[in-house]
């Protein structure tokens, strides 16, 4: 194994606290990933990523800094890389999914703060995490009201940037989001120091639709009757390729997608047939969240698809590439991002539609609606989700939880009364 | 879950092969030696690698001519299910 | 402890033994006892039923501390009434469900307490309230499977534990507070957390407030607490039934009567639904 | 990390002992050659060192207290210099290694013959079969003063007693008790002692020896250089340069000196009490735990501060690197180079898990070691 404590230490991480967290990570990939049977060869790369993954990319991260690009890090979907990469900046995700990091983020939030935002406070203020050291400048946004007073207080830390997301889904709220993106393009051309062009916009939207394609191709590859690949790898899959170059992201995803295809083709699957397929659906999953996904399979189900943050809302819907303009190409982003479905719309039928048409596309048997504790968006909206579930005759689990470990065993027997309920 | 654990006559020759292994980028880490594995001739010590590793540790060796004694498989008798997370 | 029995060699399969096992027991298939055990917080049931589902015998005990000894002890008695693998096949359930290493298959108290109480009580169509020692379900069953269940969080009012822990601070157990009840009235507790309850309660014997009526404002409270849980689930017109451990307080099958609005049935019987259910899935196993 | 593997070695040492070893390194000439400062220093701190070691373990004459590298040296040393064909020996089934495998050599190389008191299940030996196993031609008994594995110890007393009354040699192996447990030869009739340093004494590594009582004579294994009598052809006849040849291991036997001061200003019946609280407070801690099987017999507290144990039929390999990987707690598993007690126990094919405790271990980690192994036996359960 390199030798990263270096490159930490020049980060100014706090190494001694830092190798508490490196000390655990091993047990938890160990338990919920190497158990698996028959997993996909493709996995090696992620594996790979996993087990190094404050070293691997942070140090291709910095040896591009050095090169003079810059790290914009960014903590939601509606962030729209592709003005980044065009000004040959990097993007890279943010989202804390440890329980790790939660003490330090409660330090200087109200405990009955969701944990995901408890713990992306906690990774920055805590110099835990090489990413939240290296980036730039972080790019936050208006979704919930969590994340914008959490983006005051770390605006105090490091250079921040917040774009003003709309709340609801009107032709003036999708031209609003252009300007919004028109601004950003600015602050980051300013920041970067390159212009940004109308052909470097057009290639890099290309770049994040192929991106967007290849996830999608691993995706598709899970609505097969056969099960290629468990959840617990797609999720990681997904998680990392928030960190990821895209371009190696999309090759990566295809060179895996090719082994699931090949496996459909062949009846590879990694569950006895008949195994329930659950749909996810929720707030996202960053890494290293895994807990509901083992949880769920190691209780007789298979996760099938995510719709969440860290799941289809990430690649669905590509961004026309027609546009001639900036303007043309600023607008056609904000239709695409506009067209991701988050909470913290109103309405948000949207959602809806998307989980009901999700759990056909996905065979699901079941659908397991999971929100972070204190994330008032996503628990009230589980009324409205249960409702249309159960109007499709589509059986739904309501699940709230954070990143303890404590309350894994009541959790289990939820979800395995649910399984027992779908196998009857 | 099988894990294959490469037992050796002395630590010397352990030690030996983790560094080779290292240098060849194979994944591996030191392990005592499984008890029921331990033959007369083993010592504590083991590199334990995953089964996706095996080949790329078998080839390492191969290439160095690396002593060892033997390798056996074994499975994690510890529960996936014990829900540790980070 | 126990002696350092291997039992699991590493170099051997595990399935070769499996695989043997269920040839074995696909012989001995006819005519089993059914064995549940549902290993709870605070008790430890067990319900023993003939091929055909009729209870022979059922016990209780504490759980105590030990889930692991407890269900050892039960496999001894079990074991000294001639119940044994030989003639038996054991289901688990409850949250000390794994640490039942004998039985043949472990079920959540969702599907144990639906079969059990689908049997007790005899219908296909029933809406059950289970009122255990960590955990109150809300289980609705529709043809004679579950077709919803809602559990209460982390959070511990509405189930026995908040009883335990008001019964503390009125300093008398369990039971007599559930007695207590039936005598006071018009009293209330306004908050749904049993850490805030307690206060209130304390405020309420500062005041003066007597025992009974103390009483009556916490049974109250549970049935408040699960009304309003049962928001989350649709109860349909079927019969509502109370399983777990208060089935033998009238009082309280009558403050959720109150609070539901339509009648609450229940049985002593109902308190082993669990373990019975578990009893009939595990009579009715084949393999 | 928490270190729980103080059989093996003790890792923390007193800052006395480092300090003691690297003045040495400065200072230091070679003992025995010359009548310059620097040897003389040396010479000195050796003299002194035996004086100290042969009042500490109850030797009447400090000239006879032999420095080796560790306890296996002096064992062999005292095994293959002490018989003669047709002898006998008894030793015991809770034997080290390197009491057992001297043995089975001079049996093979100089026909001398062995019993073994047999240990029952959980370790411990009936005192009567010492007497049952001695013959006409008995010369000794040989026996390890506590197990390895078990932490049972032996009553040397008791078993000097007997060897002083059939007129037999009484050889002890002290690796797991000099330093910690009270050793007075004299008393308990043992007529060689041997020890290690770096156990219990907290001393280096490299360092150890025997003791030797009254009039036992000893086969020198090694000749060499001695400082004195140069014109011999032999080694000089006399203890303690009969057994010493070549220069001594004068570094660490000055941090051994010093680790003797450290024991004694502390008290060694204060560090013995408080191993002995940590062994039983974890004890009594896992002896809770489902699926947790303890070896040895706890119903004596007069052992030494070693808890051996298994979870359910989980390989004791696996425990250890799971204590070691997730809890960061270091412990032995496996054989611990004792076959026949691992027969005795019934535990030769799992090994088991060796928990030893020392002066520096505190009850917190004893406590944490306890949560990881309620942890853990919780996820080995079949």
């Amino acid at each position: 194994m390199a030798d990263y404590v270096k490159m930490w230490e020049n980060l100014g991480m706090d190494l001694e606290t830092h190798d508490l967290l490196c000390q655990v990570l091993p047990t938890a990939v160990g338990d919920v990933f190497m158990t698996q049977e028959n997993r996909p060869k493709a996995m090696d790369f992620w594996d790979l990523v996993i087990s190094e993954v404050h070293g691997i990319r942070p140090a291709e991260l910095i040896e591009e800094q050095k090169k003079g690009r810059k790290v914009f890090g960014t903590f939601c979907v509606y962030v729209p890389d592709e003005v980044v990469i065009a000004a040959n900046g990097i993007v890279t995700g943010l989202c804390g999914g440890s329980q790790f990091w939660v003490p330090g983020g409660e330090a200087v939030l109200p405990k009955n703060t969701c944990p995901l935002i408890k713990a992306s406070v906690g990774a920055r203020l805590g110099r835990t995490c090489p990413f939240f050291r290296i980036a730039d400048m972080y790019v936050g946004e208006t979704t919930c009201d969590g994340k914008k007073k959490a983006y005051e207080i770390l605006g105090k830390d490091v250079p921040m940037y917040v774009m003003d997301v709309p709340q609801m889904k009107r032709e003036k709220d999708i031209l609003k989001w252009k300007e919004e993106i028109a601004e950003f393009a600015k602050k980051v051309e300013e920041f970067t120091g390159n212009e940004i062009t109308v052909e470097k916009l057009a290639d890099a939207i290309r770049l994040v639709n192929e991106k967007r394609r290849a996830l999608k191709r691993v995706y598709d590859a899970r609505k097969s009757e056969n099960v290629p690949i468990s959840g617990r790898d797609a999720l990681l899959m997904m998680q990392i390729s928030f960190f990821d170059d895209p371009a190696r992201c999309a090759q990566m995803c295809n060179r895996l997608a090719d082994e699931l295809e090949q496996r459909n083709r062949d009846g590879v699957s990694v569950v006895p047939a008949g195994t329930k397929r659950i749909l996810l659906t929720g707030t996202p999953l960053a890494v290293p969240n895994w807990k509901l996904h083992n949880i769920i399979e190691t209780s007789g189900a298979v996760v099938v698809c995510e719709e969440m943050c860290t799941g289809t809302r990430y690649f669905e819907n590509e961004v026309d590439e027609t546009g001639t303009t900036l303007d043309e190409q600023f607008m056609a982003l904000s239709r695409r991002y506009m067209k991701n479905n988050c909470a913290c719309f109103t309405p948000n039928e949207g959602r809806i539609d998307d989980i009901l048409r999700l759990a056909k596309e996905y065979k699901a048997d079941g659908v397991i609606d999971c929100s972070l504790k204190f994330c008032n968006l996503y628990d009230i909206e589980k009324k409205a989700v249960s409702e249309a579930l159960k109007q499709a005759g589509i059986p739904v689990l309501s699940l709230e939880t954070d990143y303890e470990d404590s309350d894994a065993e009541q959790l289990r027997t939820r979800i395995e009364a649910f399984v027992e309920m779908l196998n009857n | 879950m099988v894990r294959y654990y490469i037992l050796f006559e002395n630590y010397e020759q352990g030690l030996a092969l983790h560094d080779l292994l290292d240098e060849a980028g194979v994944r591996n880490r030191i392990a005592p030696a499984p008890a029921a594995a331990r033959g007369k001739l083993c010592c504590g010590m083991s590199l334990l690698v995953e089964e996706a590793e095996l080949a790329a540790a078998k080839a390492c060796i191969a290439a160095h001519g690396a002593v060892y004694y033997d390798i056996v498989g074994m499975e994690n008798q510890l529960q996936p299910r014990r829900d540790r997370y980070c | 402890m126990k002696d350092g029995i291997c039992r699991r060699r590493p170099w051997q399969g595990r399935t070769g033994d499996a695989g043997r096992l269920r040839r074995d027991l696909e012989k001995k298939m006819e005519e089993k006892l059914g064995v549940g055990i549902d290993i709870g917080s605070t008790c430890a049931k067990t319900v023993v039923t003939d091929a055909n589902g009729e209870i022979l015998r059922r016990s209780l005990r504490p759980t105590g501390w030990s889930s692991v000894e407890t269900a050892q002890t039960i496999q001894e008695e079990l074991a000294a009434d001639g119940i044994t693998a030989d003639n038996a096949r054991f289901v688990a359930t409850g949250y000390g469900r794994i640490s039942v290493p004998f039985a043949d298959k472990c079920v959540t108290e969702i599907s144990c307490h639906a079969r059990g109480a689908v049997r007790l009580f005899g219908s296909q169509e029933l809406n059950v309230i289970d009122i255990g020692g960590q955990d109150t379900k809300l289980i609705v069953i529709s043809g004679g499977a579950v077709t919803e269940f809602v559990m209460n969080d982390k959070c511990s009012a509405g189930t026995g534990r908040f009883l335990e822990v008001m019964a503390n601070t009125l300093a008398v157990r369990p039971e007599e507070l559930c007695r207590m009840a039936a005598s006071g009235s018009d009293t209330r507790i306004s908050s749904l957390c049993t850490v805030f309850a307690e206060s209130e309660v304390i405020n309420l014997i500062g005041r003066g407030t007597s025992r009974e009526n103390i009483a009556f404002a916490v049974v109250d409270s549970i049935a408040q607490k699960v009304k309003t849980q049962a928001g989350r689930v649709r109860f349909h017109s079927g019969p509502v039934c109370l399983t777990g451990g208060l089935c033998d307080f009238p009082f309280v099958t009558e403050r959720l009567a109150s609070a539901f609005g339509r009648p609450v049935v229940t049985s002593p019987a109902a308190r082993y639904a669990g373990a019975y259910g578990a009893a009939l899935i595990a009579a009715g196993l084949k393999g | 990390m928490i270190y729980l593997d103080n059989a093996a070695t003790t890792m923390h040492k007193p800052q006395a002992v480092i300090d003691a070893v690297a003045a040495a390194m400065s200072t230091f000439g070679n003992a025995s050659r010359g009548a310059h400062e620097g040897a003389l220093t040396t010479s000195r701190v050796i003299y002194r060192t035996r004086a100290k070691l042969a009042a500490f373990f109850g030797c009447p004459k400090s000239e006879q207290v032999i420095f080796t590298c560790n306890a296996t040296e002096a064992l062999n040393i005292a095994l293959t210099g002490l018989f003669h064909a047709g002898d006998h020996v008894i030793s015991t089934e809770l034997e080290h290694n390197s009491v057992l495998r001297p043995l089975y050599r001079i049996r093979e190389e100089q026909g001398v013959s062995l019993d073994f008191v047999p240990a029952d299940k959980k370790g411990c030996v009936d005192y009567a079969d010492f007497e049952r196993l001695i013959r006409p031609e008995t010369r000794a008994i040989v026996c390890t003063h506590a197990s390895n594995l078990t932490g049972n110890r032996l009553d040397i007393g008791r078993i000097g007693k007997i060897a002083e009354a059939h007129g037999l040699l009484f050889v002890v192996d002290a690796s797991q008790t000099a330093g910690a447990a009270r050793i007075d030869m004299e008393e308990m009739k043992i007529s060689v002692l041997c020890f290690t340093g770096h156990k219990s004494m907290m001393g280096p590594q490299g360092t150890g020896g025997l003791c030797i009582r009254g009039d036992v004579p000893i086969r020198s294994f090694k000749v060499g250089g001695s400082g004195v009598q140069s014109f011999l052809t032999v080694q000089p006849p006399e203890y303690p340069t009969h057994l010493e040849a070549g220069t001594l291991n004068g570094h660490g036997i000055a941090g051994l000196s010093a680790a003797v001061d450290f024991i004694q200003s502390v008290g060694r019946d204060t560090i013995e009490k408080k191993e002995t609280a940590l062994m039983m407070r974890f004890y009594r801690g896992v002896s809770e735990v489902p699926g947790v099987t303890v070896y040895g017999d706890f119903s004596t507290e007069d052992r030494s501060p070693i808890v051996s144990l298994n979870m359910w039929d989980l390989d004791s390999a696996m425990a250890a690197d799971e204590l070691a990987q997730t809890y960061g707690i270091a412990t032995r598993a496996g054989a611990h180079c004792a076959p026949l007690m691992h027969r005795a126990l019934g535990t030769e094919e799992q090994g088991a898990v060796r928990f030893s405790f020392n002066w520096f271990n505190t009850e917190e980690e004893v406590d944490e070691a306890v949560s990881a192994v309620r942890e853990i036996a919780e996820w080995a359960r079949p």
